[in-house]
């Protein structure tokens, strides 16, 4: 395997109070590698730190410790914009995640206008909507007038107006209805076939990261517990962790279980 | 708890500096007050300097803050005497009519602010009422009630604090009517929003949902949450009366801090004015901090933060 | 903005059409209110002075022979003016604190909402006060005064607002789109709560009409024989007794009036605002 | 048979006034007829939108001011939609529990737990304060809580998503209803956290032969908890039977379409989305709700809104029912 | 006379009272005193409640007459004055009023950082020279120094209290000792002064009827006139001019017009500038209209005047030669605005705004103000309107930097005797503070020198009449009107002093049961 497009190594984020050092830990020793063109899924509970090591690979939060490097080269760590680095990310929230007074065409436009012309910028937003299965016709439009799968197409055009090297998507398709989800689902798998984007791709729907993503990194209390190829992680799971969140998906013939005893918050 | 009071004596200090500092900008020269138009240049050298007018901003700051926390505000420049001695029976008459406007207002506010929250019936009149009364200055309030009550009618006076408890009511009633007014209404508002609020918020429906009694649920899970915001505007609004007093003492030629503070700045009366703005500041601070602390009581949530 | 506000207006909300229409009228007459008036608002006749009403004069005279009417129309102009500019100087300076103050987040928020906290302590009384020994006693004094006193109302509405947009994921994606922080703010942050500062500037419109004719009231502001509404109150405070009530009582409807309407109107707004989250 | 029922939901129809005045009011459920029996455990699956927790509204006599309803709701044989104020609380009070989907949002946060537990019974007479908190700590017990006593004085916000939700499910119990309505309990729960709660849930209901009127928008988790399923779409109940059947052999366009677009966990397989996105009921137009994104639609689809047919013991309501019986796909047991 | 009075139906004093009563309540309508320290109490409150207290050491009647009060005095020469202290004046606690009292009371005025000060800018020494003597030596020969030991710069205070009291002596902590027919018992700060009878006083003629007068402090004038209305308030000086006519008809008391020293002029603040030219400033003399001014802002309370000398300074035995040189210029000066025109048609003035300065928060002096700029308006003459916080207002009075980019200042001013030399002294003689526009004319000063020397009546008033020929003309002072004192007093009362010699004497001593 050739040298990795962005390595993570060794880190780490603790929230609250720097001084004392009594602080939250919200992700510990976290390290992983991400291919060029690959997909890299992150799954675990709530408040196991999918989140924060994403931003942090985002560069929207400042690392506590550790490094992160793009092409073997260690990119700055403080909260420099990533996104001159190639990175870009697309949010869960499909209603916050476009400004509610700007028309989605301006809103692609206004990410290119630092890269071209007026006259390309047209033509590169048509471009880019017809990408992600949209038209002209939601260029004129305002983001409460589009349903919520809509947005996250728009959300995704915007990322991939930067043409990006990675793509992170935190839980990006789990507030989509299941019908819609599967549209854009397939609207990634292809996106990422036809142009080569990695993803860095966060969820606690273990299923979804079946069908994204080549490796998985399976995360609790900010810490990886298993790490691998998608497959053999959710066939074959090695860790207690990864096999009690395997059998707490529903599926058909599943009967919910009781945890032998709930642990005292 | 000790941020906050941290917080409350950095403000009472930030404020009472900044009085402090915009009076020495004023023009005038208060020195003309003591004296009288007829002294010479070299008196009145001497006299800034024996009331140390001419020590630096930061030096006299200094002087007067550690003299106010021995207890000494100083010596007024036009009164020729302590502080002290003015601020007693101004204060007592500004407290009783800030205190009486605020009970009105507290009391006709929530009332009133309840009734158009819980019954839909009423809302609109609530409403109204207070979109009205909201509208109504203190300075116009004043003119109309003494042009009704005291003139027309001749049921109050019109001047003066009183003198013992029960003429002081009598003689402040109107002034407190006329400086509630606006507040009242401003309180109706916020409680009947506040409590049509919570009364939609999910954890009514579910009580609702529950089969509770309706006025259970009024009081236990609707007015007691929807307090909470009202708590806070009643502390900005004690900041708001003890500032309206200025304008209601006025108008009903009442002597007290309002008309002390406003003759002191014009008169450049230093310790006057620090006094009065101290006093004022603190109360406002005192306030704020004991809402906040009512509010930590009532919302569990904020308890562990502290 | 005004076209926010003809929007919010044709969406059909009566009580916003009536008294948004009302406020209009008011404004008009602010501004075309010399041109109204029957007689020049300080043309004296001290032969006709404290009559009451007649068909000259339709709400009678001042004690110095003026025509009230004419002095309440002409009135408008002042009484409107300087809440106007208190309104735009607090909104800018508001907003601008706001914006900054929830753009930075961390110390810079933390400071500038201490400060706000002290300004709050200042009660505007006593800055009105100061304003006008220092600056002398006139327009300017209460209108520089309630413009800093307003600012920390301003504020703190916008920038929890402002806070709110901040933390919502379309800024973040701006910010890695390589948009910079002064793009972003004027351009989203500024946009969004634009609406919010507008309806705050409304209902804080009528609460400065009544502050800055309160403050004209207590002789610190506008001075006699400038006509304004406050000044025309105090004036006929002495009529008062002799049963000469209608110059007070006239101004003092006609500032109720206009505090009403643009309390509606900007609390209307405000709901609206909500609503549409 | 009908004395045997525990809920009847017959042609239930809901209107809600319009936002705007002049506007047309808004119909958000069309048609819904369902039913419940003692012990029996009946989902409701839908995408957002579909009128779900309106239908649960409805049953508790909760929905906003100005809904208009029509249609009957029976419970027990007499008529919800009939009772009086006392007879509303009391139904309220004693028969029916409903468990939500945002457990914090849905209690005091200025109240103790204990205060939330044991009001409802203390209210209804039914209990008095020491005895309803007693009972609450034995069942607290009972759903896996140990420290119960500590607990009731706890506030809400110092408990986890998942143990509150355990709160709403004692504080349902508590009262001994007949009828338990659980609008999607589990949906801002962890997967891990949601198999424990379905499974104290689930356990409760079935020890007391309770009924349970489960909403979800989670096709799999609906058929593992419940003995019949209805799925809606847009307002009507567009498919209804036995839910192994429902989940495994679907009758209807748009249940085998839920199905497909459901990502699997056992294998990568390309995803069948279905176009467009979920409507609400006043949304749809005059024919079938779903026919503007179903592949099979006719022109009858939508022209003519097909009435529910019973096909199979199965209620299907789709023109097509019959001949699209075997060409929908079916999905095989994991 | 629907204007209000003439000057011969002012009314100086009321009918005496008839009997005793419990309390009188009676308003300070000028507000709460600074200070009661007599030197310092120069305000209309605080004069009015030391009179009540502190005896001066002479005293002026209601027709303003000089007495001998506390002392008698001689004019040894004139350098010298000489004053004998009676030997039955005793202090409120009993103990007897010596020339020590008197020496230390007169040299505690005569510091320079009192206000009184200046009335005693021509004495060099104060010394006791016998058991009841006291001797006042002169730089100078001083006419007027008599006359300031009738009002506050003679009162006497007791050494021994005054020094035990310090700085607070005279505040409403500090209180007083003096002899006078009331004893000061309590100053309620904001509230009110609270005064009673001197059982042991020993002027049988002022011996009050009251046992006890509280001093209010209302300023506003509504509440002011609804208090006296109800009865509240039994009466008060310096009636504002718009109380009197909701008080006029009153059924609870009476209001009464009285002489007073109080004039309003309006004067030009800089030596240069539009005003420097004499057409204009004579033009303003006539294009006000001061009748209409008196009837209109001051309901009657004031009177039209068109020189300097106000015929209320006029001294009572010089009258009608004073009277004979004023009648030109009532004719010369009466409202012309034709006239007024013409003169500033002929002046340099080319319609810049002239700035007129006045003290905010007085209503009259606003009232006045924008009738005059109206009526200037109507020659052509442009006046902005400036209002300056007193501070601000007084210092312009004395400081020309303070009165930078002002033209015209409006204001009133009083005398403390009927001496024309008073106001004359300030305004035209050369260096003199007031004398703003540096009017030197060495005629005038010579003339106004020679009559401060003058101890002769008929000698002085020629000489100042002489005076005035020269320095009216082309006067920067435009006299408008000179005020009463308007005074109310409730129908069950009687007595009382209605002049401005109120402010000079015991007034208190003379209000007393109707009954
Ligand atoms: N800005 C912050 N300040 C303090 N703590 C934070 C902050 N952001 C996250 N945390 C804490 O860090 C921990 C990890 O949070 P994170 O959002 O990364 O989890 P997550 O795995 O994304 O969870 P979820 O599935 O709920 O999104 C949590 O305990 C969270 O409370
Ligand atoms: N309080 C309300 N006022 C007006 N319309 C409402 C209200 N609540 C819901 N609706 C509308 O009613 C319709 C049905 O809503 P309902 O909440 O029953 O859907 P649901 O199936 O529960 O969806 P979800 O899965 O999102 O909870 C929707 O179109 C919704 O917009
Ligand atoms: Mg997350
Ligand atoms: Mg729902
Ligand atoms: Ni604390």
């Amino acid at each position: 395997m050739n040298e990795p497009l962005l390595s993570v190594r060794s880190l780490r984020k603790v929230f609250g109070s720097r001084r004392s050092g009594d602080g939250l830990v919200a992700v510990d020793d976290v390290s992983f590698d991400l291919p060029q063109g690959g997909s890299l899924a992150i799954v675990g509970e709530s408040g196991s730190g999918k989140t924060t090591t994403a931003r942090i690979v985002a560069g929207l939060e400042t690392a506590t410790g550790g490094e992160i490097l793009l092409d073997g080269r260690p990119i700055a760590g403080s909260r420099s914009r990533r996104g001159g680095h190639g990175i870009q990310m697309v949010f869960q929230d499909p209603f916050g995640s476009l400004d509610p007074r700007q028309k989605v065409g301006n809103a692609i436009s206004e990410i290119l206008a630092v890269r071209h012309t007026r006259a390309e910028r047209r033509a590169q937003v048509l471009k880019l909507l017809s990408e992600v299965g949209l038209d002209e016709r939601h260029a004129g439009e305002y983001p409460a007038n589009l349903s919520g799968g809509q947005r996250q197409r728009v959300a995704i055009a915007r990322a991939l107006a930067q043409q990006p090297r990675v793509l992170i998507l935190d839980e990006a398709v789990s507030a989509l209805d299941v019908s819609v989800q599967a549209q854009v689902l397939n609207l990634l798998i292809d996106l990422r076939a036809r142009l080569g984007i990695s993803y860095l791709f966060v969820s606690h729907d273990l299923a979804v990261v079946r069908q994204v993503s080549d490796h998985c990194l399976v995360m609790q209390h900010g810490r990886v517990v298993e790490h691998g190829a998608t497959g053999e992680v959710l066939d074959h799971p090695q860790d207690r962790y990864t096999r009690l969140l395997l059998d707490a998906v529903p599926r058909p013939g599943w009967t919910p279980r009781r945890r032998p005893s709930v642990s005292a918050v | 708890m000790a941020t906050s009071v941290v917080g409350a004596v950095g403000t009472v200090l930030a404020a009472s500096f900044v009085v402090f500092a915009a009076l020495g900008f004023a023009p005038g020269d208060p020195v003309a007050q003591i004296l009288g138009q007829k002294a010479t240049e070299a008196e009145r050298v001497a006299m800034r300097a024996q009331l140390g007018l001419d020590k630096p901003l930061l030096v006299r700051y200094w002087d007067w803050l550690t003299g106010v926390l021995h207890g000494d505000f100083g010596l007024s420049l036009t009164y020729r005497q302590d502080v002290t001695l003015l601020l007693g029976p101004r204060v007592s008459a500004t407290l009783v009519l800030v205190a009486m406007s605020a009970v009105i207002t507290l009391v006709v506010g929530v009332l009133l602010g309840t009734v158009g929250g819980v019954s839909a019936r009423w809302r609109p009149l609530v409403n109204g009422l207070a979109g009205l009364g909201t509208a109504v200055p203190g300075f116009v309030a004043a003119v109309l009630l003494i042009s009704v009550f005291a003139v027309g009618l001749g049921w109050f006076p019109t001047y003066g604090a009183g003198n013992g408890f029960g003429d002081q009511l009598w003689h402040l009633a109107l002034p407190a009517v006329a400086l509630s007014m606006a507040w009242a209404a401003y309180i109706a508002q916020i409680t009947t929003a506040s409590v049509t609020e919570e009364a939609g918020k999910e954890h009514v429906a579910t009580a609702i949902g529950r089969g509770l009694p309706r006025l259970l649920v009024i009081r236990r899970h609707v007015l007691r949450n929807a307090f909470i915001p009202v708590l806070t505007v009643s502390g900005l609004m004690v900041g708001g009366l003890v500032a309206g007093s200025v304008v209601v003492e006025n108008a009903f030629g009442i002597d007290g801090l309002g008309s002390l503070l406003v003759k002191g700045v014009l008169n450049k009366d230093y310790a006057v004015v620090n006094a009065v703005s101290l006093i004022i500041v603190v109360v406002f601070v005192v306030v704020t901090t004991v809402v906040d602390l009512v509010h930590t009581a009532l919302d569990p949530r904020l308890r562990e933060r502290t | 903005m005004a076209v926010v506000q003809l929007r919010l207006v044709r969406r059909g909300d009566p009580m916003l059409a009536i008294f948004g229409s009302l406020c209009g009228i008011l404004v008009l007459v602010a501004i075309f209110g010399g041109a109204l008036a029957p007689y020049a608002p300080d043309q004296t006749d001290i032969l006709a002075a404290s009559q009451g009403p007649s068909a000259q004069h339709l709400l009678g005279t001042d004690s110095l022979g003026r025509d009230i009417l004419s002095r309440l129309l002409v009135g408008a102009r002042l009484s409107f003016a300087g809440p106007a500019l208190i309104v735009v100087a607090s909104s800018v300076l508001g907003t601008a604190i706001a914006l900054f103050s929830a753009w930075h987040g961390g110390w810079v928020d933390r400071l500038v909402a201490r400060v706000l906290n002290v300004m709050f302590a200042v009660p505007g009384i006593l800055v009105a006060v100061l304003a006008a020994a220092i600056f002398g006693a006139g327009f300017w004094a209460p209108v520089i005064a309630l413009s800093v006193v307003y600012v920390p109302y301003i504020a703190r509405v916008v920038r929890s607002a402002a806070v709110r947009q901040r933390h919502l994921p379309y800024v973040e994606a701006c910010q890695l789109a390589g948009l910079s922080a002064w793009h972003i703010c004027t351009w989203h942050l500024l946009r969004n709560v634009a609406p919010l500062v507008v309806a705050q500037a409304t209902l804080g419109f009528g609460w400065a009409l009544a502050d800055f004719g309160a403050t004209s009231f207590l002789g610190l502001g506008v001075q006699p024989p400038q006509a304004e509404w406050g000044v025309m109150i105090s004036d006929g405070r002495s009529d008062l007794l002799t049963g000469a009530v209608q110059q007070s009582v006239s101004a003092g409807l006609a500032i109720v009036l206009a505090v009403v309407s643009f309390n509606i109107v900007g609390a209307r707004l405000s709901a609206r605002i909500g609503a549409d989250g | 048979m009908t004395d045997e029922r525990l809920l009847d939901i017959e042609h239930l129809h809901v209107e809600l006034p319009a936002r705007r005045r002049g506007g047309e009011p808004r119909v958000v459920i069309h048609d819904v007829s369902l039913s419940v029996a003692p012990g029996e455990s009946v989902g409701v699956v839908g995408e957002s939108g579909s009128g779900k927790s309106m239908t649960t509204k409805a049953v508790s006599r909760l929905l906003p001011r100005g809904a208009a309803t029509t249609g009957e709701i029976i419970f027990r044989g007499s008529s919800v939609l009939g009772l009086s104020g006392r007879e509303l609380a009391q139904f309220r009070a004693r028969r029916i529990s409903t468990i939500y989907q945002d457990p914090r949002a849905h209690i005091n946060p200025l109240r103790t737990i204990g205060d939330f537990l044991a009001e409802g019974v203390v209210a209804s007479g039914a209990m008095t304060r020491t005895a309803a908190l007693e009972a609450a700590c034995a069942l607290l017990r009972d759903v896996g809580v140990p420290d119960a006593e500590r607990r009731l004085t706890q506030y809400p916000h110092q408990l986890s998503g998942g143990l509150l939700q355990r709160m709403m499910i004692v504080m349902a119990l508590l009262p001994s209803p007949d009828l338990v309505l659980a609008d999607e309990p589990t949906t801002a729960l962890d997967v891990t956290v949601q198999s424990d709660v379905m499974a104290v849930l689930a356990e409760q209901i079935r020890d007391r032969s309770l009924g349970l009127l489960f909403i979800t928008h989670d096709l799999d988790l609906a058929a593992a908890v419940t003995d019949s399923l209805a799925v809606m779409y847009a307002g009507v109940i567009v498919e209804r039977g036995p839910s192994r059947e429902v989940s495994t052999n679907p009758r209807h366009p748009y249940t085998a379409a839920l199905l497909a677009s459901r990502p699997s966990l056992s294998s990568v397989t390309r995803l069948t989305a279905i176009p467009g996105r979920p409507i609400s009921a006043f949304e749809a137009g005059p024919g079938c709700v779903f026919a503007a994104r179903c592949a099979y639609a006719t022109d009858r689809c939508r022209a003519e809104r097909p009435a529910p047919q019973l096909i199979e013991g199965r209620s299907v309501a789709c023109h097509r029912a019959e001949e699209l019986g075997s060409v929908l796909p079916k999905v095989a047991m994991a | 006379n629907p204007g209000g009075p003439t000057q011969q139906e002012l009314v100086a004093s009321l009918p005496p009272a008839k009997g005793a009563v419990d309390t009188v309540t009676w308003n300070l309508t000028t507000g709460e005193p600074d200070t009661l320290f007599p030197p310092n109490a120069a305000t209309y409150s605080g004069g009015q409640v030391a009179a009540n207290l502190c005896d001066t050491l002479l005293t002026f009647d209601a027709g303003f007459t000089l007495k001998p009060n506390l002392a008698t005095f001689r004019q040894a020469d004139p350098l010298t004055l000489v004053y004998t202290i009676r030997d039955d004046a005793k202090f409120w606690d009993g103990q007897p009023v010596t020339a020590e009292d008197v020496a230390y009371s007169m040299n505690r005025a005569k510091d320079p950082s009192t206000i009184v000060s200046f009335a005693y800018q021509n004495v060099q020494d104060i010394t006791v020279t016998g058991k009841n003597e006291v001797t006042v030596k002169f730089a100078r020969p001083d006419v007027m120094f008599n006359g300031g030991m009738a009002s506050i710069g003679g009162m006497v205070l007791q050494k021994a209290f005054s020094e035990k009291a310090g700085e607070t002596l005279g505040s409403s902590g500090g209180g007083l000792m003096c002899s006078g027919p009331f004893k000061l018992d309590s100053w309620r700060s904001g509230d009110s002064i609270t005064v009673s009878l001197n059982d042991n006083y020993w002027n049988a003629d002022r011996r009050p009827f009251a046992k006890q007068v509280k001093f209010t402090f209302v300023t506003d004038g509504t509440a002011l006139v609804q208090a006296l209305n109800a009865g509240e308030i039994d009466g008060a000086y310096e009636i504002p001019p718009s109380a009197i006519p909701a008080l006029r008809n009153s059924q609870a008391g009476k209001l009464t017009f009285g002489p007073s020293m109080q004039s309003m002029l309006l004067s030009v603040a800089t030596p240069d500038g539009p005003l420097s030219d004499v057409k204009l400033r004579q033009s303003l003399q006539t294009l006000v209209t001061r009748d209409e001014l008196a009837k209109a802002v001051y309901n009657g309370a004031a009177m039209p005047v068109y020189t300097v000398l106000t015929p209320a300074t006029w001294p009572n035995d010089q009258k009608t030669a004073y009277q004979a040189a004023y009648d030109p210029f009532v004719r010369e000066r009466a409202y012309n605005i034709e006239k007024a025109k013409k003169l500033v048609g002929e002046s340099t003035y080319q319609g810049q705004s002239l700035v007129m300065a006045i003290q905010s928060g007085d209503e009259a002096i606003s009232r006045t103000a924008q009738l005059i700029q109206q009526q200037a308006k109507q020659v052509g003459v442009n006046i902005e309107i400036k209002p300056l916080t007193p501070l601000v207002f007084s210092q312009a009075g004395y400081d020309a930097n303070k009165r930078a980019g002002i033209d015209l200042i409006l204001g009133t001013s009083f005398n403390s005797a009927p001496e024309p030399l008073e106001p004359l002294g300030f305004d035209f003689l050369p260096d003199q503070v007031y004398n703003y526009t540096n009017y030197t004319n060495e005629t005038v000063t010579n003339l106004l020198t020679e009559a401060r020397q003058t101890f002769d009546g008929a000698e002085r008033a020629k000489k100042i009449i002489a005076a005035q020929q020269i320095f009216e003309p082309e006067s920067a002072l435009v006299p408008l009107l000179s005020l009463h004192t308007v005074t109310f007093l409730n129908n069950r009362l009687a007595g009382g002093i209605t002049s401005f010699a109120y402010w000079s004497t015991p007034q208190m001593a003379y209000v007393g049961s109707a009954k």
